[in-house]
């Protein structure tokens, strides 16, 4: 924590990036995203367990852009989160440095992309033998269980947004959701308005999300999204090959084929 | 408000038979937004098209449709009917209730069911229809023709006879290509140089065709009708203008061992040369590699013979950019190597031999004079092996493909070999005897009943060299699969046609599509064979698939008949089924995120980046925008876009959206 | 799924598709491997002929081919498929014919010196572990009589060069390797 | 330096020299080969043959044995066992279900990580660009290097040298002073796996060997494989029968020949095991007069 | 009615499938009449979300059919497509939607009979299936 502490007041100093953006105090015991413009606010950085938003949400945001070059503290799913939005253009080069924070918590400054890359590299991205095990029971379900259980987490969906708003890949300025000629996605939080929303977010996330698991912790009814962009990860990567936020110039599975792409359906 | 007309065809007895059409008619009155809503014997008669004209008119309709069979039939035609009355033709669509309807179900209600159902989701579609207009875009009437083989020649001849400027580039110091290596031609045997050097000589003389030898293609930008493209024009060090092409810069050249490229390593040159006496143009080049003044940094003996004084040892590269409507990609091919061979001993023994080398040896041009001698100590062989499918149809050395000519071209190797060594022994080692084309096949008998050549059926496993000899270890499987043993003077492996070495990179700056072997692809294998899946540019000769002469040559003509049509008008003209990205008004300027998922998925690169700047110039975003001349209207990028800030015109959101709401 | 003709019956083309993944359809009879066979000229039929009878399938060739003494001459030197311009794997082929043959009890008669002698090899691996070279000679002799000469003159030269030991050597895991043997084999005469 | 190290049944028994001299030279370079513990045979040629499940597994055996005494590197210098260990290996890493079935059988896990070197692989390490062995006495000798097949095929699976005409052999060679020829015969087959039951077609090929080498004036052939020994060497009276001529020619392995260069005695490099004595024309005499007589040998031989 | 009679939504490509069912047509061979064509230029401009709403707007069985791989006019549009089908259909069938309500297949310009076959062969397996109720019954609960 001290080192990065020391590291933003550098930068800050140095005038190397003009915000920081991290971790700090929240209400309670919690913690929250904080903006740091100037060194002596270095110490509100906090880096612990309890730091887990991806704060790669901000970057695209131009209010945060429009504070200058930025740092933000990244865990390997903002990291990926970068590489991603560079892949898709939001981001480039050299306009954000990342302060990455390894799982036990070491901190390292990547200023380029094809540094977070290679760091990357250093660690897997596969599902955890639990989240695999979680997506298996569902798996394993019949069909008609799975829809049992789907639509019973959907029907307490409010459709408040929550997880388009915490998601750094849900940037768009304007979400399909608000388009209305024509009005592919009913605005009212019924069941089938609530249907296509998860679906269509889910299809648009494929081989885009980076498994921060920042839409269920943002989900105020507690729906496990998650679990829907994981399942597409796991086929985008049993059928594709590809893992998303792994390169910059990462190509992206729903917009390439392959002459061996296998499916059974297809009669 | 819409005003819809619903025109419903009985089409004789066709639909009427088993739909109700008057039924239909009455049911499709009631449709919101339809106005007019009648049904006629035949639809597409005069009278049928009368009928349409005459309620646009009268009833002062926004949008038609017709019942009647299926678009694919007479779209077109009721489209230009609604034009004549007035309406936009793409506010006319047709419902499909022959095809898809009464031909297809038994007279019934649920047939007339359908019909009415299919009528309600295109009124549905029509009302959204917006006018659209054919996209023009200017053509430069000039054709830049990449290769001066037979094809590239060939198609420059024809484009240039139409009347067109045509810009021929070529790679080696010379046009004429593979054809002008060749010693003979099947199936007539005729002197390949004497057939072909007229035409080069054409080319060079014509005043509408524009020659850059020892040049390449740099990069392409643009669209049909509008491409921009750079050339390199590598350094001859020689100036074209003031050399006459006396050739004694060449005999006083110090370096005379260097082996010829055009010779096939079969003869030598010197470090300043032209590749042969027939070459056109005259004037030599350097090559800067083997010259000894670019080794050593002294020599000049050329500068100083040459009366002229058109030596330019200091010349650079230069690059020069032209404006063009049309390209034909006319490169070629080239044969599988040595590497390929280790089996074979081909590169280790100098007497085991490609085809090209055989057709440098047998040509009266080449290093022999068209004597028949083995390249070890210059000896007549007694006995010659040709191989056939040397590579070709060769799973293991990466081809699987059959390279075409080399079934004709071994008989009539073997046949030009029995000519000049009558004595000789010439087997041939084949799988398969390929000869369809005109007098192929009674080419090849005479190569087995005349002259004699022994055909065994069966690949070659080994060659090695013993007391002298190459032993060719063979099969023959018509002798059920016996092992063949054959003591050879010399054996010639007709190695694979394959792409040449940069066709792929090639195929890039073109953005045309290439095949796993790096062949460039045609847009149809059968319907549209010159033309490639970007429009504008157009393929000739052995560049898209192994082809011989007479195939090359009719190709040519037929991408030169192509590109002199699009050059027929000054401006042409598309259909405007194309995708659009939206724009608004600041300070949204369009949906788009610019995320560019789109451009990847494009099969025809016809997305674009667009800066929108503020009035200081300063950036404030990219944005994706379609280039209306290469897009073709399939919407892969619609169906990706995740904020449909891209539409397909005539297929939009909205319609498709809408008819299907009208289930 | 795909629909290959091979996989819709029991022909021996489809045996050989499941027990080598090799498909002899690949093969277009080019020769090339009985013109590399180092031992083409010894068979009853040359390589590529096999392959044949097994594309065919016609009554009596599959037996032709299973009965041949060219699937035991094979010496898995592996020229043909190092040449084959379809790739076909061919020693594997012939692998599994010859296990099919004995399967099958079509194997030719003069193979049986063969297949003695590869028996002859095993057995003291099944019992020891390891091969016993002065055992194998004696037990492929014993096997067969007919030869029993054949290799009178080299065997107490090799015992004078000290290149023979008197003594099978024994391993630990003895126990296991029984266990393997009798696994592979139950396993192998169920396919 | 250390590597694990399979000897494989031929070892201990028909080719002890090659383990002999191979041990000496290793000793020398200083590298020290572990052996797997408790290994067992192959089943070289006889189980592929007759049982596919068998010959894999063995093998899986002891490859398992070597992961589990986590050997990185395995020198296996018998050309057959590498053969087999190599085959069984790749099997099972492209085949899953396989590998399932076969750890099942061998009640061990297989994992398969150990890289396979064969002998010349194994002598390019010991002998290699930093090696401190040092050629003591030239062995300047016209020399045959013969692979045979089980070198360098399957290439797919080996990734050895060019399998039409490799070179490593004759690299080596040419280090410790010898002239290898070029000649066409360097990976034909031997016969080895009929070694016993039909020495008559072994005899017949092995004899083409020779005859090409000694026509092309190879004072010695040298060789990776105890199969291709035993069927030069052991067998030459079987050749010499079916040819009706003498060969004379010694068949060294590259062990022995590289011992001999770095000084090692014939006896400690095994040498006298051989059945066809290490004899090399004299060099003061040239070698003209010896090849002289064996070519007309040869044409002797053709006319009876 | 006597008998459930599902209704059958297809999404088709303009160059292959939609010429292949005019070739139905044209050589009059009979099949279900309970398939609703949509036309599109390519399978690559098929939108998922349009297969949501055949659903919304009751559909109890929906057709997905374009060009054989390499046969697309457009070069790649079946391949896009192909890739975003195989996607779509685990997310549908891990959310429990019934994926057998969904039938894609290639049906070239040339394959007129087997667009017949294809139609009835889905028409049958829907009909078995009996109507959508999944999504019946969201409608029902969606109406507010």
């Amino acid at each position: 924590m001290e080192e990065l502490r020391k590291k933003a007041r550098e930068l800050l100093t140095s005038g190397a990036v003009k915000v920081i953006i991290g971790y700090g105090p929240g209400s309670g015991k919690r913690v929250r995203a904080v903006f740091v413009r100037k060194p002596e606010q270095a110490d509100l950085l906090i880096c612990d367990d309890r730091c887990l938003q991806n704060l790669a949400v901000y970057l695209t945001k131009p209010e945060v852009k429009a504070l200058g070059k930025a740092a933000v503290v990244a865990r390997l799913p903002t990291l990926r989160a970068i590489l991603q939005l560079a892949a898709e253009n939001q981001l480039t080069d050299g306009q954000v440095v990342a302060l990455g924070i390894s799982p036990e918590g070491k901190m390292t400054e990547l200023s380029q992309f094809k540094a977070i890359e290679e760091f990357l590299a250093g660690f897997s991205f596969e599902l955890s033998a639990e989240e695999k095990a979680t997506l298996e029971k569902l798996d394993q379900m019949t069909p008609e269980q799975r829809w049992q259980f789907w639509q019973e987490q959907f029907a307490k969906c409010v459709r408040c947004y929550g997880c388009r708003a915490s998601c750094p890949l849900c940037y768009c300025e304007k979400c399909l959701a608000e388009c209305n000629q024509p009005q592919w996605i009913p605005a009212a939080s019924h069941q089938i308005g609530n249907l296509d929303w998860h679906i269509i977010r889910a299809m648009h996330l494929a081989n885009r999300c980076v498994n921060c698991g920042d839409c269920s912790r943002a989900c105020p009814v507690g729906i496990p999204l998650h679990l829907l962009n994981q399942k597409l990860a796991e086929e985008v990567f049993k059928q594709f090959g590809a893992r998303s936020g792994m390169k910059a110039a990462q190509e992206y599975a729903l917009c390439n084929w392959k002459l061996e792409d296998r499916e059974n359906f297809i009669k | 408000m819409a005003r819809i007309g619903v025109f419903i065809c009985h089409c004789g007895e066709n639909i009427a038979g088993t739909v109700d059409v008057f039924k239909v008619a009455e049911a499709a009155g009631k449709f919101p937004g339809v106005v007019h809503s009648v049904e006629y014997k035949y639809m597409c008669s005069d009278p049928g098209q009368t009928m349409i004209k005459d309620a646009i008119k009268e009833k002062k309709l926004t949008g038609v449709v017709v019942a009647a069979c299926s678009p694919r039939m007479h779209e077109p035609t009721f489209r230009r009917a609604c034009a004549e009355a007035g309406l936009n033709p793409f506010l006319c669509e047709m419902a499909n209730i022959r095809e898809h309807c009464s031909w297809v179900h038994e007279k019934g209600e649920a047939t007339t069911q359908k019909a009415i159902e299919l009528i309600r989701i295109m009124v549905e579609k029509v009302k959204r229809n917006k006018p659209l207009y054919s996209i023009k875009v200017p053509v430069t009437k000039t054709a830049l023709v990449l290769g001066g083989g037979i094809a590239g020649i060939q198609a420059a001849l024809d484009i240039a006879n139409a009347g067109h400027q045509v810009i021929l580039v070529e790679r080696s110091p010379s046009i004429g290509g593979h054809m002008l290596q060749l010693s003979e031609t099947f199936p007539t045997l005729d002197c390949s140089q004497c057939i072909l050097t007229p035409r080069m000589v054409e080319v060079a003389q014509h005043p509408k065709i524009t020659l850059y030898t020892y040049s390449e293609l740099e990069s392409l930008d643009g669209f049909i009708g509008n491409f921009k493209a750079r050339i390199r024009r590598k350094a001859r060090g020689v100036d074209e203008k003031l050399c006459t092409g006396c050739g004694v810069c060449i005999q006083k050249c110090p370096q005379k061992k260097i082996p010829s490229e055009f010779d096939a390593g079969m003869g030598k040159r010197t470090a300043i040369y032209v590749p042969c006496p027939q070459s056109v143009p005259n004037q030599p080049v350097i090559d800067r590699e083997h010259c000894t003044y670019y080794i050593k940094g002294k020599c000049k003996i050329c500068e100083k013979f040459c009366e002229r004084k058109a030596i330019r040892l200091d010349q650079q590269d230069e690059i020069i950019e032209v404006n063009v409507g049309a390209v034909v990609a006319a490169t070629g091919f080239d044969i599988l190597h040595s590497k390929d061979f280790p089996e074979y001993g081909y590169g280790k023994y100098p007497d085991v031999i490609d085809g090209l080398q055989f057709e440098r040896l047998a040509s009266a041009s080449g290093p022999t004079l068209g004597a028949i001698k083995r390249p070890s100590d210059g000896k007549e062989p007694e006995t010659v092996v040709f191989i056939a499918c040397a590579g070709s149809r060769d799973d293991a050395k990466g081809i699987p493909y059959c390279s075409k000519i080399c079934c004709m071209y071994t008989a009539k190797h073997a046949m030009l070999y029995k000519h000049k060594v009558h004595n000789g022994k010439a087997y041939v080692f084949y799988m398969d005897i390929r000869a369809g084309g005109k007098n192929y096949e009674e080419f090849v008998r005479r190569a087995i009943e005349e002259d004699g050549a022994v055909y065994l059926r069966g690949r070659v496993s080994r060659i090695y060299e013993e007391d002298g000899k190459l032993i060719v270890k063979g099969v023959d499987t018509l002798l059920g699969a016996q092992p063949v043993e054959i003591k050879a003077d010399m054996v010639v492996l007709a190695t694979a046609i394959v792409a040449n070495q940069d066709a792929e990179s090639l195929a890039q700056k073109l953005r045309v599509s290439y095949d796993p072997y790096h062949f460039l692809s045609e847009a149809h294998p059968k319907l549209r064979p010159v033309e490639t899946n970007t429009a504008g540019i157009f393929l000739a000769g052995a560049c898209q698939a192994p082809k011989d002469i007479p195939e090359a040559v009719a190709q040519a003509s037929g991408a030169a008949a192509k590109v002199a049509g699009l050059f027929s008008s000054s401006e042409l003209s598309r259909e405007p089924v194309i995708a659009v990205v939206n724009r608004l008004p600041p300070p949204v300027f369009s949906t788009c995120t610019g995320c560019f998922l789109c451009e990847k998925a494009c099969p025809y690169q016809a997305i674009e980046r667009e800066e929108i700047k503020d009035r200081k110039g300063n950036v404030i975003k990219v944005v994706a925008k379609v280039n209306p001349g290469l897009c073709q209207g399939c919407g892969t990028c619609v169906a990706l876009c995740r904020v449909k800030a891209i539409d397909l015109q005539g297929f939009t959101n909205e319609q498709v959206y809408c008819e299907l709401m009208a289930l | 799924m795909e629909g290959h003709p091979e996989d819709q019956d029991q022909s021996l083309m489809s045996r050989v598709r499941e027990g080598t993944g090799e498909s002899a359809y690949k093969c277009y009879q080019c020769g090339k491997c009985s013109a590399g066979c180092p031992l083409a000229l010894e068979m009853d039929y040359p390589p590529s002929q096999i392959l044949r009878m097994i594309q065919l399938g016609l009554p009596g060739l599959e037996e032709k081919a299973l009965g041949s003494l060219s699937i035991w001459l094979c010496l898995a030197c592996e020229t043909c498929v190092a040449r084959c311009p379809k790739e076909v794997d061919l020693p594997k082929i012939m692998d599994f014919l010859r296990q099919e043959s004995l399967r099958r009890g079509l194997t030719h008669p003069t193979a049986k010196n063969i297949i003695k002698f590869h028996r002859a090899f095993l057995d003291p691996v099944k019992y020891t572990g390891r091969a016993f070279e002065v055992g194998l000679i004696a037990d492929y002799k014993a096997r067969n009589p007919i030869s029993a000469f054949q290799d009178v003159l080299i065997a107490p030269k090799m015992f004078f060069k000290g290149k023979l030991s008197l003594a099978p050597h024994m391993i630990k895991g003895r126990g296991e390797i029984g266990r393997i043997f009798e696994r592979a084999m139950k396993k192998e005469s169920k396919k | 330096m250390k590597l694990g190290y399979f000897p494989g049944c031929s070892l201990l028994g028909s080719a002890r020299e090659l383990e002999e001299s191979l041990m000496l030279v290793a000793k020398k370079a200083g590298m020290e080969l572990t052996t797997i513990p408790d290994w067992n045979c192959c089943g070289s040629t006889a189980a592929h043959n007759l049982n596919h499940l068998l010959s894999v597994s063995l093998p899986a055996r002891i490859l398992a044995l070597a992961d589990k005494a986590g050997m990185k590197e395995v020198l296996v210098p018998c050309s057959a066992c590498y053969n087999r260990l190599a085959m069984a290996q790749y099997e099972l890493l492209e085949n899953p279900d396989l590998k399932k079935e076969v750890s099942e059988i061998i009640e061990m896990d297989f994992e398969g990580t150990a890289k396979l070197l064969n002998v010349v692989e194994g002598m390019e390490k010991i002998f290699g660009e930093d090696s401190v062995l040092k050629v003591e006495k030239p062995f300047e000798h016209k020399v045959a290097c013969y692979y045979g097949c089980l070198l360098v095929r399957p290439a797919k699976v080996l990734k050895f040298d060019r399998p039409e005409d490799p070179q490593s052999m004759d690299r080596l060679m040419k280090k410790i002073g010898a002239d290898p020829i070029d000649w066409p015969d360097k990976v034909e087959c031997c016969g080895a796996g009929l070694s016993v039951s039909r020495t008559d077609l072994v005899a017949k090929l092995s004899g083409k060997i020779l005859e090409s080498a000694v026509k092309r004036g190879a004072e010695a052939i040298i060789v990776a494989c105890p199969m291709c020994h035993s069927n030069l060497d052991m067998r030459r009276e079987n050749i010499e029968k079916a040819a009706g001529k003498k060969y004379s020619i010694p068949v060294l392995y590259l062990t022995e020949a590289i011992g001999l260069a770095l000084g090692l005695s014939e006896k400690e490099l095994g040498l006298h095991r051989h059945l066809v004595p290490v004899v090399f024309p004299i060099r003061e005499k040239k070698a003209e007069p010896e090849k002289a007589e064996s070519a007309e040998e040869s044409a002797g031989a053709v006319e009876e | 009615m006597s008998e459930f009679e599902p209704k059958i939504v297809a999404f088709v490509c303009n160059w292959c499938t939609y010429a292949g069912a005019d070739l139905t047509g044209t050589s009059r061979i009979k099949y279900a009449s309970n398939v609703r064509m949509i036309r599109l230029p390519c399978t690559g401009r098929i939108d998922f979300m349009l297969l949501l709403k055949a659903f919304e707007q009751g559909a109890d069985g929906i057709i997905v059919s374009g060009c054989h791989p390499n046969d697309c006019h457009y070069t790649a549009g079946n391949f896009h497509a192909r890739r975003r089908w195989m996607m779509f259909r685990s997310l549908l069938d891990f959310l429990g939607i019934d994926t057998r309500r969904i039938h894609f297949a290639w049906v070239s310009a040339a394959e007129g009979a087997k667009w017949a076959e294809f139609v009835n062969s889905v028409t049958d397996q829907v009909r078995k299936l009996g109507p959508n109720e999944q999504y019946q019954k969201l409608s029902q609960a969606g109406v507010e």
